[in-house]
């Protein structure tokens, strides 16, 4: 039974959560530009701001402000509704990240499975804006983040098992506090896990080298071709938001969460996150893109058969 | 047959890692080596001595020849001019900056070197009249900006 | 079986139009692909969005006027072209210019050819996904070849150089430290794509065996330069019918094996190599004297014809020149080496998936200007 | 192979063909066109590069040039094909080369040639419902700004 205290908390942790969403996904999306331009030998954004930091805010005005533009022909309704779905799941899923000892919305004892129920929910919105563009390039974009999504969902379940097979548990808050004697990756199996839950979360968000929905160079902008203005924006938003999610997760299940010494342990989840997002796009701005048969085959050939051998190893060093 | 296919597998697949890494060596290292860019409209380019801009002119040298616009090959100039007994004076002299292909044919083949190349390459304007330019007026370059002085 | 059922769940072809706005198209072609799922079945270019008629604005022009446009054909290299250019008419008037214009002139043409190698390179990397950044780090090496150029001659991309009977201006004083500062600058960056894109597993992945041409395929459909040599066949004009001076300088003409995407992006990157080393020997052999010869500005050639081709970046550039004795020229043809290495591409591209055109494109290297004209 | 010594092979196995004065072009006559170019594509002449092929409109005939090379015997050819302007059709190389396919497209397009037999013969550089062909010398367009002769 929710008392009416406990439901103010939740309301209360739950706003703070959506407001740091929010600034976050801005906050990562001038971060990548900063990242890539100095990979690149560039400055990026210096205009807006110290460093540009205002950019994502101008941006964001200017995306308000433009003309929201139908295609013609356009399936109007799931058009309408894809970015939502795009922008929801993701932001559910903080539900059930734990951001400090107390902060978190709800630690529901189901945590990981949750999130991988939500998880599942972003492709829909990808493949509803393919499908209701009426382009054949976004189609083709949504055809492709279906396939790749479903695909990687499996290796990526397999090695969060793992994660809670340690723990014995299935809730966040208790993953965490499983690892205060040492973090998750510096077992062996888990190091692995790891491995194996990083480049599936790679292609989960559509990022590079896996970002074969947007495939700017092939299919111009993939699924969200069609899409100006706010609508967009959403999309935009709702792939940092999940970049964050991915690395959060990450930062969870193997990096011990908030634990840390000497530091408040919000600021030592955020270093660690944000330090998982960083190698991320510097990943990003390195490697070209695979292939859509070649994704499809790493992730069945290698990724799978790598995560259900993990799994065995870690039921049998659990047993043992 | 099959270690041996193992042990190529696993060769390539090091290989392979091995090839990762070396790329992100390399992105990583210019993430500290200094910018190369400008910031533009703020930080510009010095242009070279040679540069080739919008058109100039020296009306005082002018010889009305018509050699220039003879030898543009887009025929963006266009001269008339004065016949009083041998000496001719200038009367107008236009410059079509649509046309202008900035070749530096015309300041090339100028016996006296009243035609030269400004070192203006901010050229776009508002108003397509603008691109017509008499090039007998005195202040017709001070809205442009300029570089460096030549 | 139900014939009502099958005849409600059948297969289609997708016909998808990519291009003439398309990211990777380079330019506006327009590739007619017919789909089946992500396989293309069939592709049909359709070029000419960029036709600005240079044939017919050549009848029109004198032999100077003409060369500000030849800048404009091929407009990543327009050294080469204004050199293809200037030698096809100086051939047409049997003039022999200084050994120091020889000199300046492969300066100049081997510094261009790197320059539009980089864009070749940067262009694929960024075809096959590496968003940006080698296409920025090859860009960032072409801005000091431009910046060369813009001392040299005082233009950044239409340079109108090279002239009838020599060249412009005489190199500027201190560019040939400048030059060997660039040669010095560069080798190591060579070795940085290597290491970024080359040998990078994912790269391979994609380029490796992905639309093989084949060597009598590649002669058969006259295709030329990078594209040609990567197929295995050792042709190169510079050594095969050296014109200029190339005789004189020691290179290699790197020579592909097996003529796939992969071929094509290395022999490019092999050349940049061979031509920083021609450039460090022209600089250090550079002759004293005149750069021009003196010739009036009006070429009346005698009536006759003269084809002459040249090793551009992209392949063999010529131009078929036939005067009638005015100072226009009667008729001139360009040969533009992309025109014919944008023909095979439906050969190669039937059967493979839609993200490998994109990489079969980017490694023939094809300019629109070029094959419009 | 030298040129003349190419002439002298080509000539000696088909008497029609002839050599043009002042150039290296060799005059094929159009109806043996296809056979000539079938004995140049096999040995001993081998030449296996259709490099170019375009025309001239000399106004009372069209000339259309074919420049050959062998990348493995290493020399060249030029042929000409001379057509009267009523009868404008000539076979099309496209079979022996495949390279023919696109330059003939574009000498079609350009000069209204047509290669008879040809695969695909469509225009390739004006739009489709082009009307006139642009590299005649009679052509003539009311967009069609000439550049005045000075």
């Amino acid at each position: 039974m929710l008392s009416i205290l406990d439901f103010i908390w939740v309301l209360i942790i739950g706003l703070i959560v959506l407001a740091f969403i929010a600034v976050s996904a801005m906050f990562l999306i001038w971060w990548e530009r900063k990242v890539s331009a100095h990979i690149q030998s560039r400055l990026g954004p210096m205009r807006v701001g110290w460093h540009g930091v205002l950019q994502s805010v101008a941006d964001t005005i200017k995306l308000l402000l433009k003309e929201n533009i139908i295609p013609a022909g356009a399936d109007k309704m799931i058009w309408w509704l894809a970015p939502f779905f795009a922008v929801v799941p993701p932001v559910m899923a903080f539900v059930v990240i734990p951001f400090g000892k107390n902060l978190i919305v709800k630690d529901l004892n189901v945590g990981i499975l949750y999130i991988m129920a939500i998880s599942s929910v972003c492709v829909l919105g990808i493949f509803m804006a393919g499908w209701g563009s009426n382009n054949k390039y976004s189609l083709l974009g949504g055809m492709r983040s279906a396939a790749q999504i479903i695909s990687y969902e499996l290796p990526l379940i397999l090695s969060m098992i793992i994660v809670s097979m340690q723990a014995n548990s299935l809730s966040m808050q208790k993953i965490v506090a499983a690892q205060s004697g040492h973090w998750n990756i510096l077992h062996p199996n888990m190091m692995l896990a790891f491995i194996v839950y990083i480049i599936s979360a790679t292609a989960e968000v559509n990022r590079v080298p896996f970002d074969i929905p947007e495939a700017e160079s092939e299919l111009v902008a993939g699924f969200h071709t069609e899409y100006s203005g706010m609508k967009f924006a959403m999309f935009f938003i709702g792939e940092y938001t999940n970049l964050f999610l991915i690395s959060a997760i990450a930062t969870t299940l193997f990096f011990g969460g908030w634990l840390g010494p000497i530091l408040p342990p919000v600021i030592w989840f955020l270093i660690k996150t944000y330090g998982i997002v960083s190698i991320l796009m510097w990943v990003r701005w390195t490697f070209p893109r695979l292939r859509v048969d070649q994704l499809m085959g790493f992730a069945w050939k290698v990724l799978t058969p790598v995560s259900f051998f993990n799994l065995a190893i870690t039921g049998w060093l659990l047993l043992k | 047959m099959v270690v041996i296919k193992m042990i190529k597998h696993t060769k390539n697949f090091v290989i392979g890692t091995l090839s990762l890494i070396k790329g992100l060596a390399v992105t990583m290292k210019y993430v500290f080596r200094p910018a190369v860019t400008l910031q533009y409209p703020t930080e510009k380019q010095p242009m070279s001595e040679r540069f080739r801009g919008l058109v100039g002119l020296h009306p005082e040298k002018c010889i009305v020849c018509l050699q220039c616009m003879k030898m543009c090959p887009t025929a963006c100039l266009a001269i008339t001019h004065k016949q009083e007994d041998k000496k001719k004076t200038l009367e107008t002299f236009k410059y079509n900056m649509e046309l202008c292909c900035f070749c530096g044919l015309c300041a090339q083949v100028c016996p006296t070197g009243a035609i030269i190349m400004t070192d203006i390459y901010e050229i776009s304007v508002y108003d397509r009249k603008k691109l017509d330019i008499n090039l007998l007026n005195v202040k017709k370059y001070d809205e442009w900006t300029h570089t460096t002085v030549k | 079986m139900d014939t009502t059922r099958t005849k409600d769940i059948y297969t289609e072809e997708f016909l998808i139009n990519m291009g003439p706005q398309h990211p990777s198209t380079h330019g506006v072609l327009s590739l007619e692909l017919k789909l089946d799922g992500e396989i293309i079945r069939e592709c049909t270019p359709h070029i000419g969005y960029l036709h600005r008629s240079m044939e017919k604005i050549a009848e029109n022009r004198t032999y100077t006027q003409f060369i500000p446009f030849t800048d404009r054909i091929d407009y990543v290299a327009s050294m080469n072209n204004n050199l293809g250019y200037v030698m096809a008419v100086e051939k047409l008037l049997n003039l022999e210019v200084s050994e120091r214009a020889k000199y300046i002139r492969v300066i100049v043409a081997e510094l261009n050819r790197i320059a539009s190698h980089l864009i070749a390179v940067g262009t694929f990397a960024q075809d096959l996904g590496a968003f940006a950044t080698p296409l920025f780090y090859c860009f960032r090496e072409r801005e000091k070849i431009i910046d060369i150029f813009d001392q040299i001659c005082g233009n950044r991309l239409t340079y109108n150089y090279i002239r009838i009977g020599g060249v412009q201006f005489d190199l500027p004083r201190g560019i040939d430290e400048k030059i060997k500062e660039f040669v010095n600058y560069m080798r190591p960056k060579v070795d940085d794509y290597d290491n970024l894109l080359t040998y990078n597993t994912i790269f391979l992945a994609r380029s490796k065996n992905i639309g093989v041409l084949p060597k009598d395929l590649a002669i058969n459909y006259s295709v030329t330069g990078p594209s040609l040599r990567a197929s295995g066949v050792k042709w190169d004009l510079r050594k095969d019918e050296p014109y200029l001076v190339y005789n004189k300088f020691e290179f290699d003409i790197p020579v592909g094996e097996n003529g796939d995407s992969w071929d094509r992006y290395k022999i490019r990157i092999e050349e940049i190599r061979q031509s920083l080393r021609i450039v460090e020997q022209a600089i250090d052999a550079l002759p004293g004297g005149e750069p021009t010869v003196k010739v009036g500005r009006i070429h009346k050639p005698a009536p006759s014809e003269a084809y002459f081709r040249t090793e551009n970046p992209r392949g063999e550039l010529g131009f078929y020149i036939v005067s009638d004795g005015s100072m226009y020229p009667y008729r001139l043809k360009i040969r533009a080496p992309s025109f014919s290495n944008l023909a095979v591409l439906p050969e190669l591209v039937k059967g493979v998936k839609v993200a490998d055109i994109v990489c079969v494109l980017g490694s023939f290297d094809v300019l629109m200007g070029e094959i419009d004209r | 192979m030298r040129p003349d010594e190419i002439s002298v092979v080509i000539k000696a196995r088909f008497p029609q063909v002839k050599e043009e004065a002042g150039t290296n072009g060799i005059i094929v006559p159009k109806e043996s066109l296809l056979e000539v170019a079938q004995y140049l594509k096999n040995p001993p002449l081998v030449f296996d590069n259709l490099h170019c092929i375009t025309a001239v409109d000399r106004k009372e005939k069209m000339e259309l040039v074919y420049i050959l090379y062998s990348i493995r015997e290493r020399h060249g050819v030029t042929l000409k094909v001379y057509l009267t302007l009523e009868d404008l059709n000539v076979a099309s190389l496209s079979a022996i080369w495949k390279s023919a396919n696109w330059l003939e497209r574009e000498v079609y397009d350009l000069f209204g040639i047509i290669f008879s037999d040809h695969p695909d013969l469509r225009r390739i550089l004006n739009p489709y419902d082009w009307k006139g062909y642009p590299l005649r010398k009679d052509y003539s367009n009311p967009e069609l700004i000439a550049k005045p002769r000075l």
